[in-house]
């Protein structure tokens, strides 16, 4: 600073950074390469993987991780944490699926009840969190246990049993199907519906955090709250917001579930939180927050469906697949920390 | 569209000249409901390899407790072109779609374990299994026969669908009975439950396990409650069997889940080389077992090899 | 016209410590009020009070004439007061251009389909920067990625843009060099002759006597008073913050070691 | 500061301090006044709660919660974290069954071989989260599901089932067993040993935390590892120290388990993890680091032990059980927290 | 005799940038070698070096005339270097006194019971804390609820109590009042006769001139020069830093519209 000569692009204590490092500077360069990395893999050493059927299976997997987890990367951008948006995708598939078949209301009825709900507890989630200034790791972890408890309450006190099937007959249910359980044709394979939602959401998500005021503010509130407070920026309820969204991200995925398989399992769910953390970390956000990207956690979301359903494919024994995925996890996040290290480097 | 049984006696002996296609050893795909690590399903497993390594079928055993990761295990395999499937239909619903695009695309399928009455509905060539239900129902038939009035059910896995049509089935055979969540990964906690639930209720005269360990857990929680409870239980490892010998624990319900694994590797082998089909549209039952005092000598070097 | 902003006998615990006792001033249209006091003397929280982040227990608070008790800085800046905080300035992660318009942020398009203006926002915090003479290497660069008193810059340069009625500086020049401190001061002078009220929290006299109207002097959270310009010499400012007669003993010891 | 007068107790900027608020400044203390609350509560409105025979089923179950929950608060102190500790406890008890059955080393042995095993773990965790200062809650997480992975792959591979059983007749059980799985009696009732373990084991924390420079410097790595390390703390050393006492503390849960129940199962452990945090949180520790108390982990254990087994006596639907695990979490987590913020306001 | 310390013609590239190139200075016992510069001239970075939080790229760092390569702060601390910096002084949730002694903390008892010796140490910390003219209320205290003054002062009077042979303060004065700074500045002028070297960074001439024999002048990374106390006057001190006549020129402009 001070008398800094020469012109706006030009300073002599910059040495020249190269091609390579000018890439490394985004978030998600790290996952991109890893999910070429896996891809050339599995279509390596198996036969099904690159057929538009293989295709079709992980993609399916990877699109409802997708969801969730792009929302989760927003909040942890945020500097925020859920641990209950996998049990929240089996609350808010009961909640739908009790209602409808129950009560008897109509499916899209059902639906938005279920999105109230969802965003109620997102809401009670943030609200918490800012109230008492206690971590979200704490806060949402009382909540995971909280619906976890009331999934199987409600499902065996209304129901009897740990399930609630029959929507499929519920009024209602052909048009809500339609729009969440569908499937489309390409190359003569059908591709779930649940795909065009995942890149829906994550265009919308990057358009978000990149391009509005709001985005600004979520980058803000996650990178320096009480900077951002001192500024004037609604920290509170930006926050408050990013849990509501993760919430509803999750009921986006518990309306394609229950409206696809027609049934739903009370202890459906669990541990689902933690592959969307995973995948929100694989795609280049911090932990401690203010850092990330919603195309990233996408990204994240695809390697991660591409290893689960790779390893059927390639006959591994199954028994193993949590050691796999352990040694993946490591390995991108080791990577990805590389590039980010790079990046930093580069950066200023 | 293929899911009538076919006209054909089940001999069990040589295969004549049938439709053997290509030359290679088939591939077969078994997606189960059970969770990771979980005793019983390990077992199926186990009869499922063990089949595959005797007739030369390449068997790949994948499992998922959630029915939406099921289905995809199942939609995997059909885009893997295996030339036989062998699915449990714990949720009949989630799976109906994947297991009816499986039948379109023209393999083979065979339920087993649970789904028993949507099997051919489905397109299923047969069923092999018991029903967890009616497992259920006959352990709690046993116990009231035996004069026990009050049964603890224990749920070592909330939630598990299997597991809660086991004591609902007990409830039916049996009548007064109270479920016990317990939880699985802490042994500890598991014990400590029983032991309370035994010292608050001192009429509970009978307590049915689902898991072999939870089993062990249960007699010395009865024992350090000082309640006279009967101990019962599903399935077998060899200190069951050592509880059954002394007589600690009174019988241990036994599916033969083994050929719940093994018996359709051998019907998909039988259809693909000579298009034989077993059952006559009829379940292939593997139960009803019981493994008390009287047989447990006979089982008791399987069950410690984890085939019963 | 009533001032700008007005305390009358405000004071502030933090539980059990008694922080701010009891503190009168006036900040006026055109004017700077400085507060000079030791460390621990109450300053920062003096001015936290002033812009919304904490509210005062007792005393009164007007701005222009209306007794208010403010809830949030976000309320505060609603009312024309902006704020440089000594600890908590800048987000380190983001860019500088995304810092300089936080919370102000410039969009362009309709309703829902509102965007960021990134381009206006970036040439806009360029040249924000180079009137203060910083030239940036680059406006996508993370604040994080300055140095500390680059950072400070930053923060000052853009509540001098973000300008509004009443501008409070807390400790702006602790962390910077001569040149530096002294395009600070200019740039406060500016402020003030554009008709901003400032606040000027320092405890260097040098720094806040060229340019101050009125002069709070704060001591273990009591005022010493508030004295205007005319009414005190830099020398007396100095002696009074610093107890006079032991600096220049102090000073006179140091000189005598040294040589 | 500067020209202070007055003698060194009295300051006249330092309004009196009430008794109540130089009680609140221990970080235990919210969690005492939880576990009293508990403890009442289940005494009242239960019968069997305060019998020896009740109180020695919920001692039992907070001891083995309580060992790791107090390595974990030390831990967490250190400002790390451990995901792995959970199933930790059930690859030692499979690594000595192991050893023990199939290999017939003799007991103490395969003991002993374990505790190395768990802690080259525990040190390979430290030092993965020191060279790349990744957030450890990553890092642990990709152990944990190599762990999973491990105990499943390997339990099967060796024994054909997914259960290994029979230790009790290996060489060396007796008098291993009478260390780690015996009972003691008092006032006619039988009380585990693992009680005396968790009493020991919480006393050797609190001893080191408080009384220990290498207690200090848990503090100081855990407040601030720059600033620790500037003043020759060796930080790198003390955190995989750390973790190397939780997987130590898993083991001796672990060793306590397989020579008590004499059979362990492959896929145990798994979220017992989240108990030793939430005990540890429950008992005053940060999550932030810095800031913590063993003994407040050992009495969150307490609470926890206490509610487990009160919910059963007082015949509650055990369907609900996680509804009220969640709920008392937030709740002792709130009480907490008013104490904390109250005593920090004294503190000073 | 050797110097304590010797650096010659040291660089630090960060990355793509070069904070620091082509340094060389001196630091003998019982002087003080001041490092004056303006922001992001490369004081903290010299100074990292020094302590052995980074390690120099380019040229020779002599430690007692043998040349080093520090890797870590334990290590500069063995050889008699200590350190306090300017943004990592303290852990603000511990104690006082346990900050106090952080890295060399008292015990007593044998083998595996070696305890903390806890009223040693907290004797010890209030004494050292009461000799810098710092009355404590209680050295139970968290630093965090201190002001950031009083937090620099508990590091310097740290870093001043384990003394060592060399001490290096990385703007001390900086967060400080006038009276403070005074003190601090005493006290380096005590450690100097008590023949350490100490090693002073700042960017104000006032507070460096009295005490210094040496000055090392950075600006954008580079040196522009050694000087000897004899070799220039505060004056010439001061036009060097700052730009010379832009400097008076922008004091008399600020006087000017002050008036
Ligand atoms: N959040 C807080 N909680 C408790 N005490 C506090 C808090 N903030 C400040 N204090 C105390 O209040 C007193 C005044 O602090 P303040 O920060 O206002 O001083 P200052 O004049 O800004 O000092 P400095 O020049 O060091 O910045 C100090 O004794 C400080 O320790
Ligand atoms: N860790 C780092 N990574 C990249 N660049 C850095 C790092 N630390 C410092 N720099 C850069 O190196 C240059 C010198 O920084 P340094 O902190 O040494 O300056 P300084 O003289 O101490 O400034 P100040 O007076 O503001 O403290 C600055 O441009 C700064 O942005
Ligand atoms: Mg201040
Ligand atoms: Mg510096």
């Amino acid at each position: 600073m001070s008398d800094f000569s020469g012109t706006l692009t030009t300073d002599e204590r910059i040495a020249s950074p190269s091609l390579l490092n000018r890439l490394a500077v985004r978030p998600e360069i790290g996952a991109l390469i890893g999910a070429l990395v896996v891809f050339v893999f599995f279509t390596v050493i198996t036969s099904q993987f690159v057929t538009p059927a293989g295709i079709s299976t992980w993609l399916d997997t990877s699109a409802t991780i997708g969801i969730v987890s792009v929302a989760v990367a927003l909040l942890m951008i945020g500097g925020e944490f859920d641990l209950s948006a996998g049990v929240m995708t089996a609350s808010t598939s009961l909640v739908t699926a009790m209602l409808a078949t129950k009560l008897g209301v109509n499916v899209w009825l059902a639906i938005l009840v279920s999105l109230v709900f969802a965003l109620a507890v997102g809401a009670f989630n943030g609200w918490l969190v800012m109230r008492t200034k206690l971590p979200s790791f704490i806060v949402t972890l009382g909540t995971f246990f909280a619906l976890q408890g009331i999934n199987l309450g409600v499902t065996t006190l209304v129901t009897g049993t740990v399930q609630v099937s029959g929507i499929a007959t519920a009024p209602g249910y052909a048009s809500a199907g339609y729009l969440f359980a569908s499937t489309f044709s390409l190359a003569g394979t059908s591709f779930p519906i649940s795909i065009v939602w995942w890149i829906v959401v994550t265009a919308l998500a990057a358009w978000v955090l990149v391009r509005t005021r709001f985005g600004n503010w979520i980058f803000a509130v996650g990178g320096s709250a009480a900077s951002s407070r001192a500024v004037g920026v609604p920290v509170g309820r930006s926050k408050i917001v990013l849990f509501m969204t993760t919430a509803g991200a999750a009921w986006l995925v518990g309306t394609i579930n229950i409206l696809r398989f027609t049934t739903v399992q009370a202890n459906q769910g669990i541990g689902l939180e933690f592959e969307y953390i995973i995948a929100a970390v694989i795609g280049g956000c911090l932990l401690t927050g203010g850092f990330g990207s919603a195309v990233g956690a996408a990204i994240g979301a695809l390697i991660f469906g591409m290893a689960n359903q790779g390893i059927v494919y390639a006959h591994w024994n199954s028994d193993w697949f949590k050691l796999f995925l352990g040694i993946m996890l490591l390995a991108a996040v080791l990577v990805n920390n590389g590039f980010r290290a790079r990046a930093e480097r580069v950066r200023r | 569209a293929c899911s009538g049984p076919a006209s054909s006696s089940s001999s069990g002996g040589s295969a004549a000249n049938g439709s053997a296609t290509s030359g290679g050893p088939i591939n077969v795909a078994v997606v189960t409901h059970g969770s990771a690590g979980d005793s019983f399903w390990n077992v199926v497993k186990n009869g499922a390899t063990d089949a595959g390594k005797q007739l030369g079928v390449n068997v790949t055993y994948n499992s998922d407790g959630d029915p939406g990761a099921q289905s995809k295990l199942i939609d995997n395999a059909v885009a893997q072109h295996v030339d036989g499937l062998v699915v449990s239909m714990a949720n009949p619903d989630a799976l109906k779609t994947s297991i009816q695009a499986a039948v379109k695309a023209g393999i083979p399928v065979i339920t087993i374990n649970s789904g028993q009455s949507q099997s051919a509905a489905f397109g299923a060539l047969a069923h092999v299994g018991q029903d967890e239900g009616i497992a259920g129902q006959q352990a709690g038939a046993k116990l009231k026969s035996a004069g026990k009035t009050n049964l603890l059910c224990v749920i070592h896995e909330a939630g598990n669908v299997g597991l809660s049509q086991r004591c609902d089935g007990a409830k039916q055979g049996f009548g007064k009975t109270t479920n016990l969540q317990v939880d699985i990964n802490n042994p500890t906690d598991v014990e400590a439950k029983i032991k309370g639930a035994l010292q608050t209720d001192s009429s509970i005269d009978a307590v049915l396990t689902l898991n072999p360990q939870i089993a062990l857990s249960a007699v010395n929680a009865a024992k350090e409650a000082n309640s006279k409870a009967t101990v019962a239980t599903f399935d077998l490892n060899s200190d069951v069997v050592s509880a059954i010998k002394s007589g600690q624990i009174a019988f241990a319900v036994d599916q033969q889940q083994y050929e719940q694994g093994y018996l359709p590797i051998v019907m998909l082998k039988l259809y693909h080389d000579n298009a034989n089909t077993v059952g006559g549209g009829q379940p292939v039952l593997t139960g009803p077992g019981f493994v008390d005092k009287s047989n447990v000598d006979k089982v008791a070097q399987y069950a410690a090899r984890g085939t019963r | 016209m009533s001032s700008l902003l007005e305390v009358r006998g405000v004071g502030k615990t933090y539980g059990s410590v008694i922080a701010l006792r009891d503190v009168s001033t006036v900040v006026n249209a055109g004017e700077v009020t400085c507060v000079l006091g030791d460390n621990g003397a109450g300053k920062s929280t003096l001015i936290k009070i002033l812009a919304g982040l904490h509210q005062h227990d007792a005393g009164e608070f007007l701005v222009e004439g209306e007794p208010v008790q403010l809830s949030s800085p976000r309320e505060a800046l609603d009312r024309g007061i902006a704020t440089v905080y000594q600890d908590l300035a800048v987000v380190p992660l983001m860019s500088v251009w995304r810092n300089f318009f936080l919370g102000s942020e410039p969009t362009k398009g309709f309703g829902p389909f509102r965007i960021l203006d990134r381009r206006k926002a970036k040439d806009e915090t360029r040249w924000a920067l180079a009137d203060m003479g910083i030239d940036l290497r680059d406006a996508e660069q993370p604040v994080g990625t300055l140095s500390g008193g680059e950072r400070q810059c930053v923060a000052i340069a853009r509540a001098v843009h973000f300008g509004a009625k009443v501008l409070i500086l807390d400790e702006p020049t602790a962390a910077l060099g001569v040149k530096q401190a002294g395009v600070v001061l200019k740039y406060v002078a500016q402020a003030r002759d554009r008709g901003l009220g400032v606040v000027l929290i320092t405890h260097n006299p040098h720094h806040a006597y060229p340019v101050g109207n009125r002069f709070l002097l704060l001591k273990r959270g009591r005022s010493l008073g508030c004295f205007d310009k005319k009414d005190i010499s830099l020398e007396e400012l100095t002696r009074q913050m610093a107890g006079g007669a032991e600096l220049e003993a102090l000073q006179h010891e140091l000189r005598g070691a040294a040589s």
